[in-house]
């Protein structure tokens, strides 16, 4: 099968080849079929290699120092830290904070912002789809300021319950937290409309982008949120760098989180005066080389395009949601297609998902079995577990009908 | 066939021979895997040499999980206490018959961590699992 | 000038080619001459290529994945753990914690262990030659829980003084931190001996090891620390990663610090069960491919020989300070040889550092001018700053003469 | 020589022909670089039409710092403050002829934001700091 030439939005041949990975084979004869993006993307050479050549030729620590590596570091990092900024459409990049990945992003939020602003009886408002990354923080939070938690419902087909969210913006939350798409449904939510209604109930708004930035054009800026975090591992970019978000005023008023080298400006045996944006939230060495990785990740995705890649995404999806229709037996989680990212979560009646996961990966396929740190939308279609497909631009339409074919030889092993 | 679903597994998954509980029994304990959501039961009788003389398990979860709980039953009806106690993680793979991968690995001997937990008093008990 | 045979304890022309930074030119003509290893290590190929070659073949998320690449990630990422346990003399990788840097790891035991452990009144001793990273996360503390802080003094000639340690171990300290190597500096400080003296004043011992595990021989659990943290960028492996090591009773009974996915066992809406050691301390997304580059590192410095590395260090060192001793107007901080690492702090008179090491620069020298993170000893010894040269096993001793070299025109054009 | 420490920067540093204080004066201002302990007060004296008249430094530092706070006072006098207020990064660049790194562009720019500091008034300044 081939691809419509009319609906091809990237040149997927292109593409491709700047992956090396994907000319793997997982055992002679059999090349790999990587549908775990959303767990963490595949990297492009262009990543790889502006990291080896900055270790090659740049390598030195920033900020400090005078000679040719450690400005030349200096500028390579920093103006990773700019293309971030201009990526999700924020104008300086005194707001863009490195961390080491999401969460540590958004438990940034809930260390600095969150201790000193919120007190016993406060509430924040979370949803039931949301990562761990995005509840675990909260309940450290409520568990010792005594903060209330409520949850938006999800609805059956994977949307968030507008009443419901309507309902608890009424008891005056202090904060609302939520994905702008959701890792095990795909639900892509109506993140603009959700803050400016939260902004109108008061409360401060904190976005978890970790899958959107990589597979949506984002403007944080537009949406208009306060805190906004993700990762670069998932965008193409390397492990061990994430980025928050911050609205400049919030930032300035907040205490720093870890102390330690770079967040200061100035440290007496008694006391430190912290340092300025966005420094005063970078303690001791920076990601730095994962910075120049980042930003080589999103000049790559800017020279294929945002919109570009969404669009082969959403045509992805729609062939696997049509094709799923068809196998017996299966159950696909979450909203349609013009509703979702490219996600699929699906469960057969009788196959466990560690099942089906193995025997497609014996096909090479790489899909991911469990309850993809989303414990709670998992209880609440009382799944312990589900398989998931996640595509990413290099994924193509024959990637699809072989995942179709691999679940027929799974269901006949079962039969 | 899949190297890794040889016919006894799925055998086993699809027509367990030991699956059941035993009421009254011995010993009984049971634990799940939270990544995956598999559940194991495991109920013992022994007589008065402490030989297992019937065995049971139930649950529910991925093949490997429900198959390796099902030769393990029937690995240890004759068995004496100390021999089960000495059972390891090499056992179970060999029952099965095949390599795994650490998370399967987890799958795969959720049966050993339940029935040890029932078999030892809980002192014991926290030492020895950390040694599976 | 060559080394004298007899002195030469490594093969550095073989360490050398294993560096590609060490091949640049600053300007047509000058090579590059790199003694900033103090703020970071170079880079050998067999790093920078572990790690490339981990993106373009094995690349995927940790722990939870099923298909064979999550598989081979696991194992890579595992085995890294492995090797730091058996690099620092630890028995049980579960103790072995991965931070984004050492910073994140003093932070970490601040935030969890104090937190959890220490009330309004309780001593905390550090030392007057700490890093940044070692003052400002107990400063944060203090000011949050008014715990109190009490520094062991510095002799003028760079040691701690034992007698200033002793009295304030009298005072029931529950914590003691202090560097094993200063940065500043360079004292090496008797840390197994001041273990044993905490341990009997019932504290609890953290060291900051940044300094010293990159070049010494270290094994943590023949000196008994409690806890022990150090950054991989500055031996030889890359930015973006950092371990803490902590006694397992202790982390066993510590609070969790970051939430997230990976550290819990279970999430419902309204409570999480932390996971089992280490991976409670490891929110999110780990530095996977950082942990095969640091393991590659340990691969590597294995591969020399810490000793070796120690002793080149050594003889770099006593060079330096003797020729730093023909230079007039040239003052030198930190003790003897004997008493110290690669590293010498110095200054002039009458040029200021940043002077020096600018000029330096146009020379292709590489060192770093400022108050290298360590503000209160500086102001001890009345500077605002110091110049700083750093060793590591890929200098030479011909490098230190053209230091040398380098300072006379310093001198020459401020004459 | 190197390029960087042009005869003219070497010899301001040594030789400054602005340095000194003045008492009194009509704006005064001090502060310093925490990176490297670079330390610069300045004190100008303007007529009624707010010319400035006569200006001074005072400081340590090195050698950049001195010199371009030295090039600066002396380029200010017989201008007006809002000439003064219009100083650039560039103008100061321009002064010292040479190319720097992030590091040593706060020290050649310490005399300028002090300078700034002095004759605006608080409000206005941290909007005008943030664009140096
Ligand atoms: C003694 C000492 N401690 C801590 C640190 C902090 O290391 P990092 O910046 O990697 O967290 C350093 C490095 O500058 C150091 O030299
Ligand atoms: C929606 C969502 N939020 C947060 C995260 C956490 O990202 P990381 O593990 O990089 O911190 C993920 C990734 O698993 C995610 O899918």
């Amino acid at each position: 099968m081939h691809i419509d030439p009319d609906l091809a939005v990237l040149d997927i041949e292109y593409v491709r080849g700047q992956f090396p990975v994907l000319s793997r084979e997982i055992k002679p004869g059999v090349p790999l079929i990587y549908l775990d993006s959303a767990a963490t993307s595949q990297k492009p050479r262009q990543v790889i290699e502006a990291m080896s050549t900055y270790y090659e030729s740049q390598n030195a620590n920033v900020h400090r120092g005078i000679h040719r590596l450690a400005e030349e570091a200096t500028v390579s990092f920093e103006s990773a830290r700019e293309k971030v900024a201009q990526f999700i459409g924020i104008e300086s990049a005194r707001q863009i904070i490195f961390t080491r990945n999401a969460t540590e992003a958004i438990n940034l939020v809930a260390h600095s912002w969150a201790r000193a602003n919120l007190k016993k009886g406060d509430l924040i408002i979370l949803t039931e789809m949301e990562h761990h990354s995005n509840i675990v923080p909260w309940q450290i939070l409520a568990q010792e300021r005594g903060v209330r938690l409520a949850f938006v419902s999800v609805t059956e087909d994977g949307l968030l319950d507008l009443n419901s969210f309507h309902d608890l913006l009424g008891e005056k939350p202090r904060l609302v937290a939520f994905t702008h798409m959701s890792n095990m449904l795909g639900t892509v939510n109506p993140v603009k409309e959700m803050t400016r209604l939260s902004h109108d109930a008061g409360a401060v708004v904190l976005i978890d982008g970790a899958q959107a930035v990589p597979h949506l054009p984002v403007n944080v800026g537009d949406i208009g949120a306060d805190f906004y975090a993700f990762s670069a591992h998932k965008m193409c970019g390397p492990t061990g760098i994430g980025v928050l978000y911050g609205r400049e005023d919030l930032l300035e008023e907040m205490p720093p989180f870890l102390g330690g080298g770079d967040m200061i400006k100035r440290v007496q045996l008694e006391s430190f005066t912290a340092n300025d944006l966005p420094y005063k939230f970078e303690a001791g060495t920076p990601p730095i080389a994962e910075g120049v990785g980042l930003g080589a990740a999103i000049d790559f995705l800017t020279s294929i395009g945002m919109d570009a890649i969404h669009q082969h995404e959403k045509l992805l999806i729609g062939r696997m949601l049509d094709r799923l229709e068809e196998v017996p037996g299966v159950r696909v989680y979450g909203p349609s297609a013009d509703h979702k990212g490219g996600v699929a979560s699906f469960s057969f009646v009788d196959i466990h998902p560690h099942d089906v996961a193995q025997i497609l990966d014996s096909h090479g396929i790489a899909v991911r079995a469990g309850h993809h740190c989303a414990m709670p939308i998992h209880e609440k279609f009382g799944l312990p577990a589900t398989t998931r497909a996640s595509f990413y631009l290099y994924n193509t339409v024959e990637e699809v009908d072989s995942l179709i074919e691999g679940l027929y030889k799974v269901k006949e092993i079962f039969s | 066939m899949d190297d890794l679903y040889r016919e006894q597994i799925i055998d086993r998954y699809k027509y367990p021979v030991m699956k059941g509980t035993l009421e009254p029994n011995d010993f009984s304990y049971e634990d799940d895997n939270p990544l995956c959501g598999d559940r194991i039961r495991i109920d013992v009788r022994v007589d008065d040499d402490e030989i297992v003389t019937e065995a049971a398990f139930n649950g529910t979860g991925c093949a490997i999980s429900q198959a390796s709980a099902d030769l393990l039953m029937e690995s240890i009806v004759g068995k004496n206490l100390n021999e089960v106690k000495g059972l390891t993680k090499e056992d179970i793979l060999e029952m099965l018959g095949i390599q795994l991968g650490p998370v399967r690995l987890k799958c795969a001997l959720l049966s050993l961590k339940v029935l040890k937990a029932s078999v030892y008093g809980l002192d014991e008990l926290e030492e020895e699992l950390a040694q599976i």
